[in-house]
């Protein structure tokens, strides 16, 4: 009998995660509700200022992200909402849902702002994490979504002055709270985290000490948007300090308050801030970070720390301060601690706490309404071999809520989830949601130009150098400009509205923005003109922030006229601009992955499993990969079973076609419709359609030469070493583990994540089996991140002796008469050592798979300079490729654990399911068309085709060129070299690029 | 007071009156027939204008405020002390604490007036030839006699009692209404040129014919309601039973009446009251006013029933007389049956209902009934008369009667009423007759749009002091001891010993009105009114609608692109607005802030010296 | 003798001087009090009164009818406010808030009308002259002075001044009264609030100044200096100018 | 004026939208302050940049133009885009010291979208270059175009 489902899911929490999650989902065809508790989404990620490891401005790649949240169709946004009572079951959940008030008509707020400048009341600005004030009527952040503003009924005394101010009459002091109930199939956790209270580390004086801040107030210090204008001040007098000092693990590793895991992102966010701090005054900073380990374990990171300390000359010192105390006079703070054996005094500015992540506050009465278990530390409990599931089926959760991390394995995760939840309501796709419908586009062909021009002042981002009013004034006064204005924020949604209005107000039939790159922002502009009838090809870009206000900060005058000559000259290119269609093309609905390991069978299967076909390619004669080899997990669960039961899972799918032996030869094609070549190892081959590909070809390992590996049979791998113990032939008295083979080296710079994992498992399988066995670790850091730390506090206890070594006393090892013999420096007796181990286990590295040139080449993306698979973005995009319709996941990205990789694997079904759910796509419009008048026929441009996307055909006897819509990309290398000018690159036609040019030296010459 | 004026810094700020209804006319031609009026003059049934003699009674130009009166009825004094002064119910300043006691600031300044008036008024030329009789020296029938005799015509009153006057001569008692001061008050309207013929009764003395046959071409019988209504239960006809208009009337023509011990009146009305308070007065020892409807219902000046209580006058509600009981031809006692209250009746007041077997005696040497008034009409035509030949009959708007040339009005026609509603159907007929002669539309003239005389024109009364319900309630420590409202509830002998306080403590009631109306029309010229405006920039504005939370008068409001706006026809300048814009967005026009600044910098320099 | 310039802004509806009573004396206060009729004393703006200290005047003495009386219904009580406020912030710039009185008197009275002002008088003669008056006048408090009449011309202290009456007497928005001593507090705290920022954008529309050097001036602690700052530059009064050494100089902002 | 010292020159870059735009941007975003004197063009791909619209640039005054792609030899987000823009350049190069412009002042660069401190660096150098050799010779009156 066919269960009653729903094809809607609730997604808790409108952080980073839960945006991703919502996106995913609704982009696959489901009905989403995000609530949050907030007044606005965007969670911890938009009080960054930058992010790690690219230092990208954190608001100006989440900003995007917001606004097409706020936007999607099938989004409901339920802010300040709170879920109280759940019923039902997987797939058909009723949700009871509080809303707050806000005391606004959400439907009427527009954003304006109007009522918070003529606020009399004031609050402390928690956004700005109390550094400043708000008023009682606020939004949380200008770039806020919803861009509804709130009252706050703590503070507001009610006297009228916002209701009366409102232009759009929206304050409604009697809204009441209300509750809705929603039906749906199943639900996404992601609450985040709460930051740690640092009273609580009273020895570091938050709270008394005015120069101790926490991380999350630095990062407000260090925004522009932030209560100083990004400039670093010390809040006791308001002087730049010279001097900061960073303190890691507040609130982490830290058995004493009670939070022995390791909160994993806050090593990279300290060297981050420390960094940027550096860049955001005008004097030399010197920066200081205390630390236990950095644990700089992800893509690229121990780059990104390494260029701290030597480009940014960022000194790191291991010690955990005792306390700090500060001089009342200068409230300078004097920072005790303790390096290299002696007591230190040393005398800082300020002092930033890096504090920790916490399970989010009232998680009790949440996992109550939800029936879901906590762990020890009251975060979600999860299981490694299912990183997404909660105890209760149907309830997903991803982001800091399932362990602490950093903001690309929360997404990476989200996606997952959204996985994990499509496949609970499969069936039910595209029942709940709505199309989106656009205004019927408007024919401007027989109009003049009448432009509209957008000016943003990006905050402070370009107003602060450019000087934007006279940028819009200088406009207006150029032909065809039949409107101008300056916008605080032209990406804001309230901004969409007031574009919208200004195009009918005024008749535009060209609107341009002058803002930042059209890179992330064009496709919101885009939508917003086609919002309001005009095809979206009337839109263009200029970039004058990243072209002027950043880059000629010292020199206004000079990035203001180069603001002026580029808007200019755009001007003259949309003059010319024509409406173009986006040729529709069909998807086929079969998926390719590449890799049939565990993470290459988790993505077939959630493909699968939302009911599509899929080719699962392997090149050995069985399925399982990386994880065949591991025998045990440190988590104490069984991957073998857990394996078989994959693999059977997968066998039995009649939707996954497996291709053992074979390789992917050839992937030709695009996005929604490839052709594939599977070439078997017995010379066959074989060409599949599919619509996307996965590419989860793992990763190998480092061979070392170290050690006298290879030349001593007691020297071996960790992975021997687990292979010895599992089968029983492990016999040793002593054994020494070395850390960090083959990675952190200058030949692999980063970290290998997974090896300090590794070696904690296996010194606690000795200490397990052998209690009296002696276990040393030698290691650079131990980076036992998130919930690992309590492991490696357990090895601690049982015995395991854990040894720093540096790349300068790296320990020696030797063969004597058969009997190894290895030095080390131990750093807290100061002391040399020689100890004769039974075994060394060398913890070495995951290497990228060789075969990733091959691959990346075959599918047109990049690698990393170590040899990964390069994704879309680090941050937001972890299992993306700028090439549409190519996924990644698993170890071909970086080496991760095996609950990484799977969250990871639904993670690239869901994005790829985003796709292949589709029966067609929109393509790219801009693209080439022939004028078959003036096509000579003479096949230049067929040959210089990279795509293959000219055909000629014979018509009436003359021979000419023709666009295969589909396939072109827009390149407009056709174009070029077509020499009867007869194709013009729709966009960018040759009109338009020399009107551009002529109009970017010369001024307009009036008539 | 007028605006202008107080900024001028004259003494005779007053005259530059009339502006603000000029420019309202000049700006609205249909202001004309929609008048217009503050609230106080709205409820007048007489039309005087309230705000305008307040306004002079503020500058302590009594005797201009009593012309002011004047120029609407003949009767300041009479009315300002037995008007039931609707004007003052009517006050908005009681939406804020308490209404400004209009009644008494009506009296004292006719009372000073009288007695500051030195000379007679100048006798009104006679312009028409049309005689006009009027039967009845009522306050109705000698209000129609004033105001033609204003308008030119002969007029000859004829009365039939020795003394002109009516109710107000013979109905209400001395220490309501002196008798000189009605006499100087008709002696006011003969001197204007109006003859009354008393003891002449109509009917017997003259006749419509005898009278045409004299030259009068027109008549207005106003003979009132003389005839006391009877209980119609038995034991009326004993001895001991006094009807109150004949009984109240035989006192003031001086004749005096045993009443024995007990008396019980019976009615709710104000000639119950008089004739209960004016028996204890007479020496009965226990008053009853005995009212079949209860305190709410009960048509008396609530302030006269309480200076009847507190004299001793009992009251007793939802009772009503069964049957008088004699003892040897004399009264002994009344059966009253005990009465509950029904549904509303036609009055709108609720229906006393009787309950069965609630019969109950009370003890009396005197009963006075007090129930209503008929009108006498042996010896009228039966022109005039209804089908039953009980009451004179006339189109009530117009008051003609099916005799051509003849009106009639006052009680006669409506049965009982108030004395300033006598003087309204004496001005409508006074108006009417005019038309008759003038071969007006007579019927048409309530379209006509003439305001000058009191005809009856649409009306709509508006107050600049916001709606009611949006204001404020002043809270309870700002009604302060200063002023004692209360006193101007007082009864009429506490009034008049106020009357001996100083007319200050007038000035300063009348300055507690707030002007809500649109101008006082007071005597001055009729130039333009300028009183301060507040002046908005648009530019500066928020729309924040402060200005119009403080405006007492509503003057500001916001427009539709939510920018404060100024009535100019409503700003008073008081200039609150300008002091308190948050945007300061809003300056006066005759007294800007730096005008302040400029008197302050020269008030220092002179302090200096 | 000292003999002190006292302006009064005196409430027409509550000035005896033009009562044609023949039984009234002419007014003789004249010679003691500078008199500047307006309509209601509710028109008084608080910036004008500072405006008249700043000018030299020894003390101010507002008149208006008693409180049941206002001719415009509360005027007289929207003085009453704006005199708390002002009050408040003389005390603030160190002139002795006594200098300014509210007083109710009525037209027809002119004993009292006269007591009140002679009464006042005294006072003034007590406090004797105005610290800016004269060659030796206190810059300090007159800067003060300035700073609080920037305050008061601002839109906060304007805007909850002219409502709180209403909703301390009537109800506010949510239909509740506010307490007079929550409201008082509040206002304590705005006062407070708008005088310092008035005061540092008036320093710093002079000379660039430091957070610390701001904070020596107003006598405050930097870090309260430094978080108005912060607040100040969000609503565009001030704004960095620029950093010498490690020290931020910011400079005031023409508030539009 | 003319005066080397005190000329700026006006420079002209068409930038493909996946590398060198994105690497343009990226010195945005990492705030590396470069010379003021490029005005950047985007196009998709240096292979779409038609001679004609480098004529036409050097023909409006331009004292120099920059072609800049994607990293050879497989950078191109067009697969081989930047190799017909390289051999287009050689070219034209060829054609401009026909017309009397310094071929040095027509330049072609590879710059990834991770290349924000390249872009910048090569702004300064070609600012640098161009004020050595001076306005465009096709241009009249030092500066300005008739």
């Amino acid at each position: 009998m066919a269960e009653v489902k729903v094809g809607a899911v609730l997604v808790v929490g409108g952080g980073v995660a839960g945006i991703q999650a919502a996106l995913d989902l609704a982009d696959s065809g489901f009905k989403v509700y995000l609530l949050d508790q907030s007044p606005s989404i965007g969670g911890v990620m938009a009080r960054l200022d930058k992010t790690f490891p690219t230092n990208d401005c954190s608001m100006c790649i989440l900003a995007p992200k917001l606004v097409a949240t706020g936007r999607h169709p099938n989004i409901n946004l339920i802010t300040k909402g709170e879920l109280i009572e759940l019923n039902g079951k997987a797939g058909n959940f009723e949700a009871r849902v509080r809303k707050q008030s806000r005391y606004i008509n959400e439907s009427k707020c527009n954003g304006c702002g109007l009522c918070a400048q003529k606020c009399p009341i004031e609050a402390v600005d928690t956004f700005n994490e109390n550094l400043s004030s708000r008023s009682a009527i606020y939004v949380d952040y200008p770039q806020a979504v919803p861009l509804k503003f709130t009252i706050d009924r703590e503070k507001c005394i009610g006297c009228r002055t916002c209701q009366e101010i409102c232009k759009t009459k929206a304050i409604e002091y009697d809204q009441q709270d209300s509750e809705t109930v929603l039906k749906i199939g199943s639900i996404i956790l992601a609450p985040g985290f709460e930051p740690f209270d640092a009273t609580q580390k009273s020895e570091y004086g938050y709270g008394r000490y005015l120069n101790v801040v926490t991380s999350l107030e630095f990062e407000r210090i260090l925004s522009a948007s932030g209560p100083y204008g990004g400039l670093v001040l010390r809040s006791s007098d308001g002087e730049i300090p010279k001097k900061i000092a960073f303190i890691q693990c507040v609130g982490s590793r830290d058995a004493q308050i009670g939070n022995n895991y390791c909160s994993a992102a806050c090593c990279m966010y300290g060297i981050k801030e420390a960094i940027i701090a550096k860049e955001h005054v005008p004097i030399k900073l010197s920066c200081s970070i205390f630390y236990i380990d950095i644990r700089s374990y992800g893509k690229e990171f121990d780059d990104y720390y390494s260029r701290a300390q030597e480009e940014y000359n960022i000194r790191f010192v291991r010690s955990r301060p005792a306390r700090i105390t500060e001089d009342p006079r200068t409230n300078n703070l004097y920072l005790h601690y303790v390096e290299d054996g002696d007591p230190r005094i040393e005398e800082f500015d300020m002092v930033v706490l890096s504090i920790g992540m916490q399970a989010p506050k009232n998680v009790e009465t949440l996992a109550k309404v939800l029936g879901i278990q906590l762990n020890g530390y009251n975060f979600c409990q999860t299981s490694v071999f299912s990183p997404v599931e909660t105890s209760k089926p149907g309830i997903f959760v991803c982001g800091a809520f399932a362990a602490p991390k950093d903001i690309p394995e929360s997404v990476a995760q989200a996606s997952g989830a959204a996985a994990k939840a499509i496949a609970v309501i499969a069936s039910e796709r595209g029942k709940e949601i709505v199309e989106k419908e656009y205004k019927p586009e408007r024919d401007v062909s027989q109009e003049e130009p009448r432009i509209g021009v957008f000016v943003c002042h990006c905050g402070i981002n370009i107003g602060g150098v450019v000087n934007v009013l006279e940028v819009v004034e200088y406009v207006k006064k150029l032909s065809n400009v039949a409107y101008a204005e300056a916008n605080l924020y032209t990406c804001s949604q309230d901004t969409q509205g007031i574009i919208r209005e200004r195009i009918e107000e005024h008749d535009l039939n060209r609107v341009i923005v002058a803002s930042c790159t059209p890179r992330t922002h064009e496709p919101l502009f885009r939508e917003t003109v086609q919002e309001a009838g005009l095809n979206p090809y009337l839109f263009e870009m200029v970039n004058i922030r990243d072209q002027c206000s950043w880059v000629h900060m010292h020199q206004p005058k000079e990035a203001t006229g180069k603001a002026k000559e580029l808007v200019r000259s755009v001007i003259a290119k949309a003059r010319l601009l024509k409406p173009l269609k986006k040729p529709i093309i069909k998807v086929t609905p079969i998926g390719l992955v590449l890799g049939g390991g565990v993470s290459g069978m988790t993505a077939a299967l959630e493909l699968a499993k939302q009911g599509f076909e899929i080719h699962l390619v392997e090149r050995e004669k069985r399925l399982g990969g990386h994880l065949r080899q591991i025998r045990y997990m440190l988590e104490g669960r069984n991957p073998a079973e857990y394996l078989a039961l994959l693999i059977e899972e997968v066998m039995k799918n009649k939707k996954i076609r497996i291709h053992l032996n074979a390789e992917v030869t050839e992937v030709n094609g695009f996005v929604g419709n490839f052709k594939s070549k599977i070439s078997y190892d017995n010379g066959e081959e074989k060409e599949v359609e599919n619509g996307i590909v996965i590419i989860a070809t793992g990763a190998t390992e480092y061979k070392p030469v170290e050690y006298l590996y290879g030349k001593s049979s007691g020297v071996m791998t960790q992975r021997e070493l687990e292979e010895k113990l599992a089968e029983g032939e492990f016999k040793a008295e002593t054994v020494v583990m070395i850390q960090c083979i083959g990675a952190r080296t200058e030949a692999q710079p980063n970290c290998a994540r997974i090896c300090c994992g590794e070696a904690l498992k296996n010194a606690l399988k000795i200490k397990e089996i052998y209690p009296e066995t002696e276990v040393y670790v030698l290691y650079k850091d131990m980076r036992s991140y998130g919930f690992k730390e309590d492991y490696y506090r357990e090895a601690s206890a049982k015995g395991v002796l854990f040894i720093n070594y540096t790349d300068d006393k790296k320990p020696k090892v030797t063969n004597k008469n058969g009997k190894l013999e290895i030095t080390f420096w131990e750093p807290i007796i100061n002391e040399e050592i020689t100890l004769e181990p039974d075994v060394i286990a060398l913890s070495v590295a995951t290497i990228p798979n060789p075969d990733n040139k091959r691959t990346a080449e075959m599918v047109k993306v990049p690698l990393t300079k170590d040899g990964f698979f390069l994704e879309a973005h680090m941050k937001l995009r972890p299992v993306d490729f700028q090439t549409d319709g190519i996924f990644l996941c698993g170890m071909a990205h970086s080496p991760k654990f095996v609950d990484e990789s799977l969250a990871q694997a639904c993670a690239a079904a869901a994005r790829a399911g985003t796709i292949i759910c589709k029966k067609t796509l929109e393509m790219e419009g801009a693209i080439a068309h022939v004028d078959e008048n003036f096509c000579g026929g003479c096949r230049i441009c067929e040959n210089l085709c990279p795509y293959r996307a000219i055909e000629m055909k014979e018509k009436d006897g003359e021979v000419t060129a023709h666009i295969i819509e589909a396939l072109c990309k827009g390149c407009g290398i056709c174009g070029a070299a077509c020499p009867t000018k007869a194709i013009t690159m729709g966009h960018f036609t040759n009109e338009e690029i020399m009107a551009q040019v002529k109009a970017t030296l010369l001024e307009e010459v009036k008539a | 007071m007028c605006q202008i004026a107080t900024f001028q810094g004259t003494s005779d700020g007053e005259h530059a009156a009339r502006g603000c209804r000029q420019k309202m006319i000049k700006h609205d031609p249909n202001s004309m027939r929609k008048r217009k009026l503050p609230p106080c003059r709205a409820a007048c049934p007489a039309d005087v204008n309230v705000q305008a003699y307040i306004a002079l009674i503020q500058q302590g130009k009594f005797n201009e405020a009593v012309e002011v009166i004047r120029r609407s009825m003949p009767f300041p004094a009479i009315c300002g002390r037995v008007c039931f002064s609707p004007c003052q119910d009517a006050c908005t300043r009681k939406e804020i604490d308490k209404p400004v006691g209009v009644r008494y600031l009506k009296r004292l300044a006719a009372d000073i007036e009288r007695e500051q008036r030195n000379k007679k008024p100048e006798p009104i030329s006679v312009s028409h030839d049309k005689k006009v009789a009027i039967i009845g020296a009522g306050p109705a029938g000698l209000s129609a006699a004033y105001d033609l005799a204003k308008r030119g015509y002969p007029v000859v009153v004829f009365e039939c009692m020795p003394e002109a006057g009516g109710m107000m001569r013979y109905g209400i008692p001395d220490y309501r209404l002196q008798k000189y001061v009605v006499a100087k008050e008709i002696m006011h309207i003969q001197d204007l040129g109006v003859e009354i013929k008393t003891n002449v009764e109509f009917g017997k003395d003259v006749n419509f014919e005898t009278l045409r046959s004299e030259g009068y071409k027109a008549f207005f019988v106003a003979i009132g309601a003389q005839i006391s209504r009877k209980l119609g239960v038995p034991g009326e006809e004993l001895k001991g039973v006094f009807y109150a208009v004949e009984w109240l009337r035989d006192i003031a023509l001086g004749k005096t009446v045993d009443l024995g011990e007990k008396v019980i009146v019976i009615g709710g009305g104000n000639s119950a009251i008089d004739a209960a308070r004016i028996s204890l007065k007479l020496g009965a020892k226990k008053v009853i006013v005995a009212y079949r409807r209860s305190r709410m219902e009960m048509p008396a000046l609530p302030q006269e029933v309480e200076a009847a209580k507190k004299e001793g006058v009992k009251l007793n509600f939802l009772i009503s007389p069964k049957r008088i009981i004699g003892e040897g031809g004399k009264v002994k006692a009344i059966e009253f049956l005990r009465m509950k209250l029904g549904k509303p009746d036609a009055s709108g007041r609720r229906r006393p209902v009787p309950i069965q077997r609630s019969e109950h005696l009370y003890e009396a040497n005197t009963v006075i009934p007090a129930i209503g008034q008929i009108v006498k009409t042996a010896g009228l035509p039966s022109l005039l008369l209804d089908k039953r030949g009980l009451a004179i009959t006339a189109n009530l708007s117009t008051l003609e009667t099916r005799m051509p040339g003849v009106f009639s009005g006052g009680d006669s026609l409506t049965g009982p009423a108030s004395v300033i509603e006598a003087v309204k159907a004496g001005k409508r007929a006074a108006e009417s007759i005019d038309r008759y002669f003038s071969d007006r539309a007579i019927d048409r003239y309530i379209d006509d749009g003439d305001v000058s005389n009191g005809g009856k024109v649409e009306v709509e009364e508006t107050t600049w002091v916001k709606h009611v319900d949006t204001i404020i309630k002043k809270p309870e420590r700002y009604i302060g001891s200063h002023v004692d409202i209360g006193r101007w509830e007082a009864s009429f002998e506490e009034a008049d010993e106020l009357l001996a306080r100083n007319k200050e403590t007038a000035i300063s009631e009348a300055r507690r009105c707030l002007e809500c109306g649109p101008c006082t029309e007071c005597l001055g010229n009729e130039k333009l009114c300028d009183a301060d405006k507040a002046i908005i920039n648009e530019k500066l504005c928020s729309g924040c609608n402060l200005c119009a939370v403080i405006c007492p008068y509503a003057a500001v409001k916001k427009n539709d692109a939510e920018i404060a706006q100024v009535d100019e026809d409503l700003c008073k300048g008081c200039g609150i607005c300008s002091a308190s814009c948050p945007d300061r967005a809003i300056t006066m026009k005759k007294l800007p802030d730096a005008q302040i600044v400029a008197e302050v910098e020269t008030a220092l320099r002179r302090a200096a010296i | 003798m000292f003999r002190p310039r006292i302006i009064g802004f005196v409430c027409n509806w509550a000035l005896p001087k033009r009562i044609e009573i023949p039984s009234f004396p002419r007014m003789k206060i004249y010679p003691k009090m500078q008199v500047v009729q307006v309509m209601c004393v509710g028109r008084i703006d608080p910036v004008i009164v500072l405006d008249t200290f700043a000018k030299g005047a020894d003390g101010v003495l507002l008149v208006g009818c008693p409180l049941p009386d206002c001719h415009f219904v509360k005027g007289n009580i929207q003085a009453e406010n704006k005199t708390k406020i002002l009050k408040k912030l003389l005390s603030l710039t160190g002139l002795e808030p006594e200098r300014l009185q509210l007083e109710w008197a009525y037209a027809t009275e002119i004993e009292p009308f006269s007591t009140i002002v002679d009464a006042f008088r005294n006072h003034i003669i007590k406090l004797g002259q105005s610290p800016l008056v004269g060659e030796n006048s206190d810059e300090k408090i007159l800067s003060n002075i300035l700073a609080a009449k920037n305050a008061v011309a601002d839109f906060s202290l304007r805007v909850l001044t002219g409502r709180e009456e209403e909703l301390t007497e009537a109800m506010n928005a949510y239909g509740k009264r506010i307490p007079q001593e929550e409201f008082d507090d509040l206002l304590d705290e705005i006062v407070n609030r708008e005088f310092l920022r008035h005061k540092i954008h008036l320093l710093t529309s002079q000379k660039l100044l430091s957070v610390k050097e701001i904070a020596t001036i107003v006598n405050h602690r930097p870090a309260l200096i430094l978080r108005q700052i912060a607040d100040m530059t969000s609503k565009h009064m001030i704004a960095l100018d620029h950093v010498e050494e490690t020290t931020p100089l910011y400079k005031a902002l023409e508030v539009k | 004026m003319n005066e080397k010292g005190n000329f700026e020159p006006k420079i002209v870059g068409f930038l493909c939208n996946w590398c060198a735009y994105a690497g343009a941007d990226l010195a945005g975003v990492s705030r590396i302050q470069y010379a003021p004197n490029i005005r950047i063009i985007r196009v998709m791909c240096s292979g779409r940049v038609d001679p004609v619209f480098i004529l036409e640039a050097f023909k409006d005054g331009a004292d120099a133009v920059l072609v800049a792609g994607c990293h050879l030899p497989s950078d191109c987000h067009y697969i081989n885009g930047n190799y017909k823009a390289q051999a287009r350049v050689a070219l034209l190069k060829k054609v401009l010291e026909n017309f009397g412009i310094e071929p040095e002042r027509l330049r072609l660069e590879w710059v990834s979208a991770s290349e924000g401190d390249k872009f910048a660096n090569i702004m300064n150098d070609m600012v640098e270059q161009i004020k050595r050799l001076g306005p465009n010779p096709m241009k009249k009156d030092g500066g300005k175009i008739s």
